[in-house]
């Protein structure tokens, strides 16, 4: 019942929450085919100093860290990617009307990590004042490239055996190098490199903190565009992909909650992290998943996979899961 | 001065760019020229106007001038081959004039 | 003579005001052949900063106002736009060498609303911290579509009228929404209905708000650089439509105030509401209605509304119209 | 294994852009491919390097490839009846061969 | 309705813009359209992609079109005489119809 | 030795210095083959914001200064312009495989300014709090025209003696105007210009120097990235560019340290005065004079005289020239 009335309330302060507002209004315009457009050079170089605040911030923190902290939950990130993307193949993979190579590419995307969305957590964090790990946006790619790889390599091995021919071998090293060098990871890490190193204080106060709100506003708005403006591809494809769209996250953002939980009670992995880990598990890829996905499967249509995730995925992560998993983490560790 | 040559143009993802311009140096074009775009086909509709960070699923035209109109449809056979198989891409070819025939 | 005296030295601070340096600037720039561009992403990005600041500030206001008070100065811009486009279609359409259909469409445009000097309108009773309304930069639409809107019926009868067909029913319905969907109306809109509804007030003290000044700064950079850079094109079309574009603002401006004095007297409108009104009737529009006249106005030559408009109108409203009706304030409410 | 086809090329102020696709989309050209531009004619000059909000009056240049010649000058005709008696813009119709013709 | 007119593709380095835009003008030509791009050729290596201040090495693609072939042929020469002996750039011509021949 | 353990404790303060983390990870994402990438109208307005704020806060302190002395360092500038291009036609032009052209238009080059590095060298005094003259940044010009304009003249001259005709009159005041058309330079002087007539100290504060490292520090990212990017275009050339590339900053900085010295004996002009004339020296122009070069000298090849300067010539600058000529000031001025 707590539970209950806490998630209502919870969801209930985070629908006023700014952040949602600007994903909603951003919906809202598009619905009604305003030409208000954030420009291309604009919300790339948001998500760069987003990235980058997030990286420098970690990474001057993890000066003072233990690194073997981290051990654990990177391995619970992982193995996220990997049942996330098993889950998929094994669910969406068998209804009607959807492609193997579509299942798997709709898998590895959710599977996959949004660094929107753990921006939006991050400042949901900061907001209700719930600490964490400087570290934990670094799992990111703990889970982000093993899902990547599972779904190419499953897409692989189906094409093979249906072709009867032996599989291609899939390039493992090519899709790790293509997920890091994405601009999200490539942004990441390089704010946790110079974060570590250069402990750029000044400018990471003074800018890129400084930034960091009115960009995410800004970025939320051309995400609510985008997810209305994704709708109509969505709609071309099977009904499957909206269901899948809504119960993945959900799905996935859960066992991350368990599996950090485990954490928490083997080695005091700190509630704000079980939450970023839940978050990061309930979103799905937007940055480097697609082109990994579309390079490594090329038989997957893009227009169900991002439109899945476009357009139902990242509004759910977002408005239902964030505020779900504060709220639980509220009721388990009686924050 | 105008002699005749070949203008072969490619229109494709731009996931494939650095593919066709390596095939290109590699099988002896002279140059080319890349123009940003958008466009709609059997798959996918890409405008440029959405922002995206994801700017491989874009549209590239890409066209190369040759004086030998044969080399020139071979090569376009040979992108048409290797990649319009799985991805996504036309390509044309027109003839034309250049100047300056000496540079093709 | 107190009138003149207060104007003369609202004037020349007025002058030294970093705005209109920028202005300025920006046409000397433009006349000796600068190579210095705002890049077009980061003009729009501006512009969209500067309306969801307005907006925000507006809709967080409005909660606490009483929505009764906006229906006379709402009613009085509706009757300034449909005023001034009678004006203009009244005098610039009878000149020798004026076409009827650039004529409206050149009246439209001086009868609908600048975004942009708006905002400059704002931080200038900032700076002399004159109260005003939160919800008077929502008169904006008011006045704007009402102008837009005659504007384009009235060509339309005229074009009917001279081919002796009855008039293609004019659809008011699209012109409408093509003026609320325009970047400018939108972002206003958005910001309104976003500061109303989730009182970002963070967000826009520490982004929107904190980068006003410095992003219209560089607006004004730009939009002196198109004065000048339009000036060639008005150079190619009738003298009359510079004459036009110096008087128009300042008419406009004059019945706005005029109008604006007689809320003030029946309803209690503020004198820094009373201000507004006159410069948003002074000024002309440079986002929606441009593409609204085009539209519905084929046969006008973007030529010489869009060169009056940006070359002279534009200019004479921030320069001349901002500090005279400020001075003329002064006087008239003893500020 | 090239055929013969025909490229149509629109060039025409952004204003159109909406207006033209659908028409292409309802007449049953099989794709198109837009970049964007900037122009000179008997009317405004369109640069694209001053910063502008409007971008309606921008050019944008729409291409279209057909295997029917026939059907493409319809469409062609068609647009230019519809819009360029009003509003800005030509056309050109080249021909080209193309590469996987089934496409088309 | 169609009919026969010339094509002429001028790909050159922005620096020459202003200048080809001023023959253009000066020449006869009714009108033009330009898009941006990169490129490869003999020299410098263009890309679009990476950040620069300095644009005056971009690529652009100038294309006028003009009903008289011979006139068509001499602007095109004039250009290549007058710049491409120092500058970067080529040119190509091409037949193709027009709709609404009067404008050309 | 003294100078030596100096050098060395600045250097390696410098190293950890965010700005040259920055400029280092940018280096490292080009060679790792990283999408990230500041997009091209964001980088252009960085470097508009950090001409203006350089330039607005040098006119507001110029109006309290004696502009008399600026006369022998503006002097001296030049005169280390024109050094630096007789030094380079003499060096590098006498190389095997370098033609005349290609020589003459990267000593040009090199003797020019970069307004990068002006910025770098501002915030490092400003770090150090090292004062200097408002008008300092000024002298760019005075270093920078000179250069570019006696190279075009070399190569020219040098063309008519081979071909044996008369040499065609340089455009002098083409190169000149040229210049100052320059997005960089027209920023700087604008801002000047500002600066000292309107005085807008707020919107300087608020916004244009808010922003300044934080721009910096995504100029440094971009600048390390095309650093790396141009090797491949150098490697195409002759080594002798390579070695030019650093020798020619360092020398340059000496040559201006010695003038600046001699400046600050005769007219007491300032260490940190010093300092920046030994930088801008030591700089090599990114903005105004490739464009300006190519034009002039059309043989050149722009791979040789661009991938010079970014790829080394600038990280030099950066990297080395900057603690340098800051330790060489401590152990000379005893700072
Ligand atoms: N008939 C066509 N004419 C011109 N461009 C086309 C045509 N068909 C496809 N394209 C271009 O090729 C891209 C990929 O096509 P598709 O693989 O069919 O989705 C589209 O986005 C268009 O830019
Ligand atoms: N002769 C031409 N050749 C190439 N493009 C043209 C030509 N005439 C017009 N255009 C293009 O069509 C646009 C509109 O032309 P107009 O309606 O004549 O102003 C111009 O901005 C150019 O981009
Ligand atoms: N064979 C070609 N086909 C198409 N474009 C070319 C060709 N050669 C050169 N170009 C274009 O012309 C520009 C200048 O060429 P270049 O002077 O050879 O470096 C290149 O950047 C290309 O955009
Ligand atoms: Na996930
Ligand atoms: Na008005
Ligand atoms: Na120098």
């Amino acid at each position: 019942m707590d539970l209950l009335a806490n998630f209502a309330s919870s969801f209930v302060s985070q629908l006023q929450s700014p952040t949602l507002a600007f994903l909603i209004g951003g919906m809202v315009l598009a619905a009604t085919g305003s030409k208000l457009a954030i420009p291309d050079a604009v919300y790339r170089f948001i998500i760069f100093v987003l990235l980058m605040s997030i990286g420098l911030h970690g990474g001057m923190e993890i000066r003072e860290a233990d690194p073997t902290e981290l051990a654990l939950p990177a391995l619970f990130a992982a193995l996220i990617g990997v049942i996330a993307v098993l889950l998929g193949a094994q669910t969406l993979g068998r209804l009607p009307g959807v492609s193997k190579d579509d299942a798997y590419a709709t898998a590895g995307l959710f599977g996959a990590v949004s660094a929107s969305t753990l921006a939006v957590a991050m400042v949901v964090l900061e907001e209700k004042e719930i600490p964490f790990e400087a570290w934990a946006p670094a799992l990111y790619p703990f889970m982000d490239i093993p899902a990547l790889i599972l779904a190419i390599v499953l897409a692989s091995l189906a094409k093979a055996k249906q072709s009867g021919e032996k599989a291609k071998r899939v390039a493992i090293g090519e899709i790790i190098k293509d997920s890091l060098r994405s601009s999200a990871l490539s942004a990441l890490l390089l704010g946790l490199a110079i974060g570590f190193i250069a402990e750029p204080r000044e400018v990471h106060e003074g800018f890129y903190d400084l930034l960091f709100r009115g960009f995410l506003s800004v970025l939320m708005l051309v995400m609510g565009m985008e997810a209305w403006a994704r709708l109509s591809e969505l709609r071309r494809v099977a009904h499957w992909y909206a269901a899948y769209a809504v119960i993945a996250p959900i799905t996935h953002g859960l066992i991350g909650f368990g599996l950090g939980y485990i954490a928490h009670v083997l080695v005091g992995f700190s509630p704000g992290g079980v939450i970023i880990l839940a978050i990061i598990a309930a979103s799905n890829s937007d940055i480097s998943g697609p082109p990994t996905l579309r390079a490594g499967i090329p038989g997957a249509n893009p227009s169900s996979f991002i439109g899945a995730s476009t357009s139902v995925g990242t509004p759910i992560a977002i408005a239902v899961c964030v505020p779900l998993f504060v709220a639980l983490a509220e009721v388990v560790f009686g924050l | 001065m105008a002699k005749p040559a070949t203008t072969v143009t490619i229109i494709a993802e731009r996931l494939l760019q650095a593919k066709i311009f390596k095939l290109l140096d590699e099988t002896g074009a002279s140059g080319y020229t890349v123009v940003e775009g958008s466009g709609k086909g059997h798959n996918l509709i890409r405008t440029h106007e959405r922002p995206s960070i994801v700017r491989d699923f874009d549209i590239v035209r890409i066209e190369f001038v040759m004086s030998d109109g044969e080399h020139a449809r071979e090569i376009a056979q040979q992108i048409a081959d290797t990649y319009f198989k799985d991805y996504s891409g036309i390509i044309t070819i027109s003839p034309v004039e250049v100047l300056r025939p000496e540079l093709f």
